[in-house]
């Protein structure tokens, strides 16, 4: 955002901050894709098949929030 | 919402305190920015049938994160009153 | 709560502990008041007008909350 | 509940480690106070057609916030215990 | 885990780290204890006897419960 | 999943930001350490009349336990796919 060139310990901060906002976004994928389609009998320890492709379609739909999100964030912070 | 008082430190620590203000910040609304996705995805998508959000859970998503900002930017400004409404009183208090 | 002059860089982290504490604060009466007031099912992207009354009680209630519980902490603690 | 083990660390690291239990406790104690007006502002108060809190609801939050302080004492000596047991057959299996 | 001598910047950073850990862990134990155990009318601000025993049960369920993850995580992370 | 870019950073750095990145994986397991034995407990345990775990339970938190880690493992899969994915169009749109 500044035009001025960040001194490279505010660099560092940045990396490390954008680390840990993959790490808490994947962590809520986890937890809400675990909610969205875990059966919480715990019958089994595998992911049946149905359990799979859930997992499959959620993170993907949890992603597309991710963009629209982010899109609106954006513009509405612009 | 007014910052705590930073008369007293050096401007060093001022400068200091800044850039642990703005790094607060930084990670303060990427913590937001994560808080919103999922409580719109958890309010919006209940269906995986397929891979790709339908229109209506697409609208969903914006009403609910449309909302959310109003929502919060409502709430920051009643939190500022009460803030303002409690230095204020807390002046009051050491003035006497 | 000790008479000695506490060394800055105390005195800074203390600073940023209470604006740590106040995001807090904040963020928590952001998601109180969205789960109390907010009806989910997104019809519109605007606040309706009962939303808004109820966002402001909501708001005034939880603040007041805050004093009761930080009285009862503090008599607790002392 | 006993802290990690300080032998080893040189008297300014144990200083060092001094002042990080203290910044930790101030941030644990500040995070344990929010948590606990959100408990029992959720638990307690359903209506919003005022904007003051009234006699039931005032009671009510009292009652769950003295209720979660007794019931954080009796867990912490319980952890305590564990903790303390933990460690003696800890020590046990080295002495082996 | 390493054989090599950790400097001591380092071993510091892990006590600190063993701290957070167990502060966590005790104030998940709360929460997820009181959830279980206190009746949510709060007619009483004190613990009643079956509430008091629940609490005990339920602090040792859950350190079992501790204990029973840190192995199966011990044998999948190995 | 690919980390920040590295580049531009000195050695020195590329050293202080790797151990930043260990630390936050300490943490980051540590965390989920616990909130997998509070979900797992959440879900399991319900019955207070006894202090130890019966055999139900007990096998209940082992599956929880093991569903969660292979959860995790396909979510982190496609999540890698994701954010490929993404910096690979990142980088087509910065191409042209």
């Amino acid at each position: 955002m500044a035009s001025q060139q960040p001194d490279s310990s505010q660099a560092l901060i940045l990396a490390q901050q954008e680390m840990e906002y993959r790490v808490a976004l994947f962590n809520k994928m986890v937890t809400s894709c675990f909610d969205k389609c875990i059966d919480r009998k715990y019958k089994d320890g595998d992911l049946n098949v149905g359990e799979n492709s859930c997992v499959d379609r959620c993170t993907s739909k949890y992603w597309q929030t991710t963009g629209i999100v982010g899109q609106l964030l954006g513009t509405g912070q612009a | 919402m007014s910052g705590p008082d930073a008369s007293g430190f050096s401007e060093g620590q001022q400068q200091e305190l800044l850039q642990a203000i703005e790094t607060m910040q930084t990670r303060d609304s990427m913590r937001m920015y994560n808080n919103l996705v999922e409580k719109c995805f958890t309010d919006c998508v209940d269906s995986f049938r397929r891979k790709d959000l339908d229109a209506t859970e697409e609208k969903c998503v914006q009403k609910c994160c449309e909302k959310f900002m109003k929502h919060s930017a409502r709430v920051g400004m009643r939190f500022g009153e009460f803030t303002a409404a409690a230095e204020k009183q807390m002046a009051g208090l050491q003035g006497k």
